[in-house]
């Protein structure tokens, strides 16, 4: 019987402003267990555990760690009584290369030279090995892919002897099989003692990997559990906080129609030189969701932005709607009926210090409904926002309130309401419901289902790959800028398009037909 | 005449004979005056002999004068100079960009006396002052013909302006006077005032073999440039020996107190006109600083005698022959050039090396 | 031959002050913050100089108070920018204009006041039979020898050790280095102030070694000639040298084609460098369009750890 | 108990009006100690600085005029920050207007004034369209700092203009002296009464007043104020940045040489070197001050103007001219540091 738990936070309040983060939290987790914390979107875990790794400093509350009160009141104290947290936005500095990230913040010695890299490298690498991680050492950040850089942030919290490791969402970002391993990896820090918090929401993993479980909701802790006394029913009723199936398959089937987008042989080099898409060939037809799975960075954003017109082609065709598609323009785009919900709605979707109008009017301010002889239809163009945010049912305080201070949920049924609005015949989705909790998404879901039936067609990337499985009618991988395979709703198995997804197999002479 | 411009008529019918003016009287007693600077008074140079003058003014005649210094040749100048206008009596300008601002606000305020340095336009109650510190360079160049020993003088001039031509020109004729062959290479620094770019046309100079270097700056960057190479040199405005006596030379220098003091008396006697006055050396507004310590009694004594002769009249400066630097003949033997001329020179003379934009 | 050993010298002549600058702006841009108050900096560091040393003649005393003063105005410079987060652009010309101010009214006393020159030579006679060597190296004075050391050890601390790591992170990725137990603030503060110290030398450099006169404005623009070196030698001190001594060179360039006798107007030879700059700017940009720019991620923006990213 | 101190930057915007009298009340108490050292009383320095500046009408119509250049840089420079472009190459873009404007007075000395003077409005802006233009291109295609360029230009055209005085326009009846031909009246603006102020000051506050409705009401300040807000998300709004970059720049540099033409043509009357005692820079702050603000602008170069202003008529009591430059940057520390400090909250802690 061990009293004494590794980690022991006790009425933790965090309040960014008027918003209350966490509320009264009271989170244990033992030496050598992989904890889970459960939650929805926006129900404060990442905040429970910036507070733990003292990223933020708790307005109120104490925090013991081996039975000792800790003042941790920054991440550097965090380090010194062993906390080391990956977060869910990795904090890597792109410009130095892994085992510089990794030694950065180090004071043992003053001097860097060469030969001091060289025996921290063998030093870096050993670690890595002896937990089944694999990074390259040398190469600046900004070359890697998204589980390389997730591999680097985990070494790096081995290397400075963290015995307490968070990992906030680690596996958002990855494939399954990526997956399985990190989880190989983290029952392998177990056995050496270590204790693993893991923030999730996704409830599979949860059971497959955890020891003991907690959920929090609207900021709260509301429960916890050895993951044996517990399951994936309760825990999903316990989230959102009422009854729901985790795995339901949406079927409405309706005729595909003709031929709407057909991309044959595209060619795109990305930022850096990189060959992003190489020799891509697929085909969406009307009324159907064509999903795209894949790992992140196997060029998922670069298709996107090529077919909304943000980014020009270095080769091969793309015919929409029986017209080729010569240019990169986002207007042209627009024009034909090609919606974007980009990856990142407030990075790329929405512009958050301006109010709902401005946002909605994005697409269609150039219509002579919004604006005439280059003057914007003021009035005409408030009641048609209001009625919008009527359809969409999309709260806000004031129209012209800044968007930033929605939620989530909120600003994504903006951008739909935005792009719906547009009456597209394809809309190109990227990770549409990525942030948003249950609810929000089941909303999200409809929507697309909606278009489809109204005989238009969806393009949706996501690499949620259960969304993938439940909305899409046929599923097509990507590897590597090409697809490599693909599968019919009816047929559609995980483990074939994991494989597919981590180009261990490749279907013969996928062709977009 | 020539200058009488446009302006100046006008200028003339709107003031109607206003200095005259009885309500002034009390004034006159006791004259309020203000000097406006282009500078600090502590740049070592022109400004600085204006405040000079300024303070020899009021030794002599015990009244106090206010000064705005830093004061930009934009529109601010002529506010400030207005802003005086409305509390003082006699304002002296003292840079040639006044001098359109000056005339404006010499025309709405027809009973103050506005003196302007260096400029060509003038009203009824606006006059101008100058002087002939030509007559300093002349005795410059003697000097720097003498020491050099390559033959090879150098003048960093600030902006291809009459104002520095004719002294560039007085000083080569100077030089030629004393050593037929001396050569004078000018470059332009293209500013009144950036102490690290004069020394680098200084060093320019110095490194293309001339070995007496003059400027037409007010910052000593060219004699301490000297200095470090062994080199002679001298300033402009004031005298620098201080900065470098082992490679001082000499140069032009201006005393403008006597000017201000007789201005300052002529208002308060009432004998004040809008004169274009241009000083010499014979009356004491130019002269040449004392040549410096390491310059050998001989040449003093030949500029001692040049300047002697200047002041009885027996030697005129820029008299034929004179050959332009493309050898074409500007003065017949034996003409002088007229003062108009002189200040209107856009051309160098044989012997200097230089460029001058049209 | 003579000609490159003339060129040379004018460029470390008029390149030092500007490299003290450049380098102190490096380190203060490099933490992540813009510095637009270089020609500020520099005025007061002039003024100083030339008051301390006229009042003790003592070299080593008026390096100490050019240090204590710029470190002082860096101090606030830090406190605006780092800890009130205000905007970087504006504190750099506020400082501008309060240190021109100050120093115009600090320096009255002092104003055309000659000053002996006070840095000693490394006269280095063995280098004298070196061809352009001994020439260009033989006789600087220690101050230009500083700077270069300090162009040396600077590269070598941001490039060999764990504070120039620090750096390199901070100014790319803030939070990143907070999370990695690296003090942002602390570290900001620091290179604020010795940057500024730096600058602060350049001034002094221009008044002890170059024109030992004070008189206000003197620096006339050099800081912000300084500002441009920084980007353009994109954030590298050993690129500082190069840029600072052919901006230097440039300086004198334009004056030695004059005395050519050639018929370019003096005016567009003075040109000359800011094109060139402008020009070899647009070369390396397209040279490098497609990797990072070697600007510090972070410039600009100042730091609150609580921020959502 | 205990109390923390912390800063909630949730709150945007401008501080609060008792924070800025609070900030400049700061600043001139720091200045106020060196006026003292000086041996002279600061209030009556202060007052009369005030009464210099604002306490009669000619002071006020000398700040208008003062605050034309001002405005008209102020906006320009706005207009660039607004998306994101720090333009501080406003001083060239003023000289260069200021040469476009002579350069119709010079080739076309005899043009009616309804000509002439639209002529060299055009020109003006033209000139320093192009010369932000010169910005813009290194910006937009070559990623070169727009800093550093606009930087550099300053002093190209300053050059350029000092060229054009001392060399080809300079005034053949001038005695070889610096400085075009003095301006007829067909070239030059019109003035009030016997005051400076002339009617640039009418084109200033036009300038503002279109900006401010087509920034709230136009499609392309609807774009600008996208870009301005979130540049990301305003391109797959389907805007091309970089082409608005460079006409946001032409603007920019339009409007500041339209102040360089309305210096010239309405308070010169003729091209000079030293035209603009750095409008360029001071500009830089007005628009930092105006927070992108129209009224804020027309307030905040009133104010600035006021300032430069009313520190040449403390001269004339005895004070050094700096006095002025350093309470321009004492007041200027106090804004930046009040505006910041206005967002410190005393928070219980525990
Ligand atoms: N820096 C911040 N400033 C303001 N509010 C914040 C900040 N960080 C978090 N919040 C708010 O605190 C609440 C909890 O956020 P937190 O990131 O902890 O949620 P989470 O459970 O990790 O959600 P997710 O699954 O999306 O990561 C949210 O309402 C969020 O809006
Ligand atoms: N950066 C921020 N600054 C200030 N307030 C914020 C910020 N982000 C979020 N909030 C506030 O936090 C609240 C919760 O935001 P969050 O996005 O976490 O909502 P949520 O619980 O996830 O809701 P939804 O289900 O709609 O996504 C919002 O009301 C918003 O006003
Ligand atoms: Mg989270
Ligand atoms: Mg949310």
């Amino acid at each position: 019987m061990n009293d004494i738990y590794s980690i022991d936070m006790r009425q933790i309040v965090k309040k960014f402003g008027t918003v209350i983060a966490n509320d009264s939290v009271d989170f244990r987790a033992k030496q050598g267990e992989i904890h889970a914390l459960l939650g929805e979107n926006g129900a404060g875990k990442s905040t429970v555990m910036c507070i733990l790794s003292g990223v933020y400093r708790p307005t109120s509350g104490d925090i013991y760690i081996h039975g000792e009160k800790a003042g941790i009141r920054s991440p550097k104290d965090a380090m010194k009584l062993g906390v080391g947290m990956v977060f869910q936005n990795f904090r890597l500095v792109q410009t130095l290369t892994a085992a510089e990230n990794i030694v950065l913040g180090e004071k043992s010695t003053f001097w860097r030279g060469p030969k001091w890299m060289r025996r921290k490298q063998e030093e870096i690498e050993a670690i890595a090995d002896r937990f089944g991680l694999s990074i390259p050492v040398n190469r600046p950040i900004w070359q890697l892919s998204v589980g390389e850089q997730q591999r680097v942030e985990i070494v790096k919290t081995l290397y400075r002897g963290a015995n307490l490791i968070i990992l906030d969402e680690p596996t958002s970002v990855l494939t399954p099989g990526e997956a399985d391993q990190l989880f190989i990896t983290l029952k392998r820090m177990k056995t050496e003692g270590k204790t693993v918090i893991m923030t999730t929401h996704k409830l599979k993993e949860v059971m497959a990997a955890s020891d003991r479980i907690s959920v929090m909701r609207k900021g709260k802790m509301i429960f916890t559990s050895p993951a044996g006394q517990t399951n994936e029913r309760e825990l999903a009723r316990l989230m959102v906080g009422k009854e729901m199936n985790p795995e339901e398959r949406i079927t409405v089937s309706s005729p595909r129609g003709m031929r709407l987008l057909t991309v044959e042989r595209l060619e795109v080099y990305a930022d850096h030189g990189r060959k992003a898409i190489n020799q891509l060939s697929m085909n969406v037809h009307e009324g159907e969701i064509v999903g795209i799975a894949g790992v992140a960075g196997n060029g998922q954003k670069e298709l996107a932005e090529v077919l909304t017109g943000l980014r020009a082609k270095d080769g091969g065709k793309i015919t929409f709607d029986g017209k080729e598609m010569k240019k990169a323009s986002v207007r042209a785009a627009i024009e034909a009926g090609i919606a974007h919900v980009p990856e990142n709605r407030m990075r790329s979707g929405l512009a958050g210090s301006l109010g709902a109008i401005d946002n909605l009017l994005f697409k269609s301010y150039r219509n002579s409904e919004r604006s005439r002889f280059g003057i914007l239809r003021s009035r005409s163009n408030k009641e048609w926002s209001q009625s919008l945010i009527d359809q969409f049912n999309v709260k806000t305080v004031d129209l012209d309130a800044p968007v930033s201070q929605m939620s989530g949920g909120n600003q994504q049924k903006l951008l739909f309401a935005r792009e719906i609005d547009q009456k597209p015949r394809l809309m190109v989705a990227v990770h549409p419901t990525q942030g948003l909790d249950v609810g929000a998404a089941e909303g999200v879901h409809r929507l697309l289902i909606e278009l489809r039936e109204a005989g238009n067609s969806v393009l949706l990337i996501s690499e949620d790959l259960d969304e993938v499985l439940q909305l899409s009618d046929r599923i097509l991988v990507i590897y590597n800028g090409s697809i490599v395979g693909e599968v019919s709703r009816d047929k559609a198995d995980r483990e074939q398009i994991g494989l597919y997804m981590t180009g261990m197999q490749e279907e013969e002479g996928v062709e977009a037909v | 005449k020539e200058k009488e411009e446009t302006d100046t008529t006008t200028a003339n019918t709107a003031t109607n004979g206003a200095p005259k003016d009885d309500s002034a009287d009390t004034a006159k007693k006791t004259p309020r005056v203000a000097f406006v600077y282009i500078g600090p008074p502590g740049d070592g140079g022109w400004t600085y002999q204006h405040d000079q003058g300024r303070k020899f003014m009021e030794e002599q005649t015990g009244v106090k004068a206010d000064t705005v210094e830093n004061v930009p040749e934009s529109a601010d100048a002529e506010r400030v100079i207005t802003e005086l206008a409305q509390n003082h009596d006699i304002i002296f300008t003292t840079s040639f960009g006044y001098m359109d601002y000056t005339l404006n606000v010499a025309k709405k305020f027809p009973k103050v006396f506005f003196e302007h340095s260096a400029g060509y336009k003038t009203a009824e109650n606006m006059g101008t002052y100058f002087g002939k510190n030509f007559e300093g360079s002349y005795l410059a160049g003697i000097a720097a013909g003498k020491m050099t020993k390559k033959n090879l003088l150098g003048y960093v001039g600030a902006f291809p302006i009459p104002e520095v031509i004719y002294n560039i020109n007085a000083f080569a004729l100077g030089a030629q006077s004393v050593n037929p062959d001396a050569k004078v290479s000018v470059v332009w620094s293209n500013t009144w005032y950036d102490p690290t770019t004069e020394k680098q046309a200084a060093i320019s100079l110095l490194d293309k073999g001339a070995d007496v270097l003059l400027a037409y700056q007010d910052s000593p960057a060219t004699v301490q440039a000297a200095a470090e190479r062994g080199a002679f040199a001298g300033g402009n405005d004031s005298d620098m020996t201080k900065y470098a006596p082992d490679a001082y030379l000499t140069n032009p220098t201006w005393n403008w107190g006597p000017y201000y003091t007789k201005i300052v008396k002529s208002v308060q006697d009432g004998t004040w006109t809008n004169e274009q006055y241009l000083g010499s050396m014979a009356d004491g507004m130019v002269d040449i600083a004392p040549l410096g310590p390491k310059v050998p009694d001989d040449v003093k004594k030949l500029v001692a005698d040049a300047k002697a002769k200047i002041l009885d009249g027996s030697l005129k400066l820029f008299t034929g022959p004179i050959l332009d630097s493309g050898g074409a003949e500007k003065l017949k033997p034996g003409e002088t050039m007229s003062i108009d001329d002189i200040l209107k020179m856009d051309w160098f003379v044989k012997g200097v090396d230089g460029t001058i934009p049209k | 031959m003579d000609v490159i050993i003339q060129l040379l010298n004018a460029a470390i002549a008029s390149g030092t002050p500007l490299l003290f600058a450049t380098l102190g702006g490096i380190l203060i841009e490099r933490s992540g913050v813009i510095q637009l108050g270089a020609e500020g900096l520099m005025l007061m560091g002039a003024v100083v100089a030339c008051l301390t040393f006229l009042h003790t003649g003592s070299l080593t005393l008026t390096l100490l108070a050019v240090s204590a003063v710029s470190a002082v105005l860096g101090l606030l410079h830090a406190s605006l920018s780092v800890s009130l987060r205000a905007n970087q652009i504006v504190t750099g010309l506020s400082l501008t204009l309060l240190g021109s101010g100050l120093s115009a009214y600090l320096g009255k006393p002092v104003s055309g006041i000659p000053v002996p020159h006070p840095v000693p030579k490394m006269n280095l006679t063995w280098l004298d039979s070196i061809p352009v060597i001994g020439d260009v190296f033989g006789h600087l004075d220690i101050l230009t020898w500083f700077s270069f050391l300090l162009v040396a050890a600077m590269h070598v601390f941001i490039h060999r050790t764990s504070w120039g790591l620090h750096l390199r992170a901070i100014g790319d990725n803030p939070p990143t280095a907070d999370v990695m137990g690296i003090r942002v603030f602390a570290f900001r503060y620091g290179c604020i102030i010795v940057g500024s110290i730096l600058i602060g030398f350049a001034g002094a450099d221009l008044l002890l070694v170059y024109t030992p006169t004070w008189n206000e404005g003197m620096t006339a623009g050099r800081g912000w000639i300084a500002v441009a070196l920084i980007i353009f030698a994109r954030w590298n001190p050993i690129r500082a040298l190069v840029c600072a001594y052919f901006f230097g060179m440039l300086d004198t360039v334009g004056f030695r084609i004059q005395l050519i006798g050639s018929e370019i107007p003096s005016y567009f030879l003075k040109m000359i460098p800011y094109i060139v700059t402008i020009l070899v700017l647009m070369v390396l940009g397209w040279r490098n369009r497609n990797k990072p720019s070697g600007a510090p991620e972070a410039l600009g923006a100042p730091y609150i750890r609580e921020q959502r990213f | 108990m205990n109390f923390r101190l912390e800063m909630d930057f949730s709150k945007q915007g401008g501080s609060p009006w008792w924070i800025t009298i609070l900030s400049i009340a700061a600043a001139l108490a720091v200045c106020g100690i060196f006026i003292a050292a000086n041996g002279i009383n600061p209030i009556p320095v202060y007052k009369k600085m005030i009464t210099g500046a604002f306490g009669t009408s000619f002071g006020i119509t000398e700040i208008m005029v003062k605050s034309i250049p001002l405005l008209l840089c102020g906006l320009g420079v706005s207009i660039a920050y607004r998306i994101s472009i720090w333009n501080i190459g406003a001083e060239g873009q003023f000289a260069a207007g200021a040469i476009g404007a002579t350069a119709v007075t010079v080739y076309f000395p005899d043009l009616p004034v309804y000509f002439s003077i639209p002529f060299m409005i055009l020109f003006s802006m033209i000139a320093g369209g192009f010369w932000g233009l010169l910005t813009a291109i290194p910006r937009t295609y070559f990623q070169v700092n727009e800093l550093i360029t606009s930087l550099m230009l300053n002093y190209v055209a300053l050059l350029a203009l000092d060229y054009v005085v001392f060399g080809p326009w300079r005034d053949p009846k001038g005695f070889n002296f610096p400085g075009t031909p003095m301006f007829t009246d067909a070239q030059s603006l019109p003035v009030l009464g016997d005051t400076r102020l002339h009617f640039g000051f009418i084109l200033a506050l036009a300038a503002v007043i279109i900006y401010a409705l087509m920034i709230r009401y136009s499609r392309w300040g609807y774009e600008l104020r996208l870009i301005g807000a979130n540049p990301e998300a305003a391109r797959n709004a389907g805007i091309r940045i970089s082409r608005h970059i460079l006409i946001v720049m032409v603007i920019s540099g339009g409007l500041a040489g339209l102040a360089g033409m309305s210096e010239v043509s309405g308070v010169t009357h003729r091209l000079m070197y030293g035209i603009s005692p750095g409008y360029g820079y001071t500009a830089i702050i007005v628009a930092w001050l105006a927070k992108l603000n129209p009224v804020g602008l027309i307030v905040a170069s009133v104010l600035f103007g006021g300032l430069i202003v009313g520190g040449y008529s403390v001269q004339t009591i005895g004070l050094p001219s700096s006095i002025s430059n350093m309470l321009q940057g004492a007041i200027l520390f106090a804004l930046l540091a009040g505006s910041m400090l206005s967002k410190l909250r005393l928070r219980r802690a525990g």
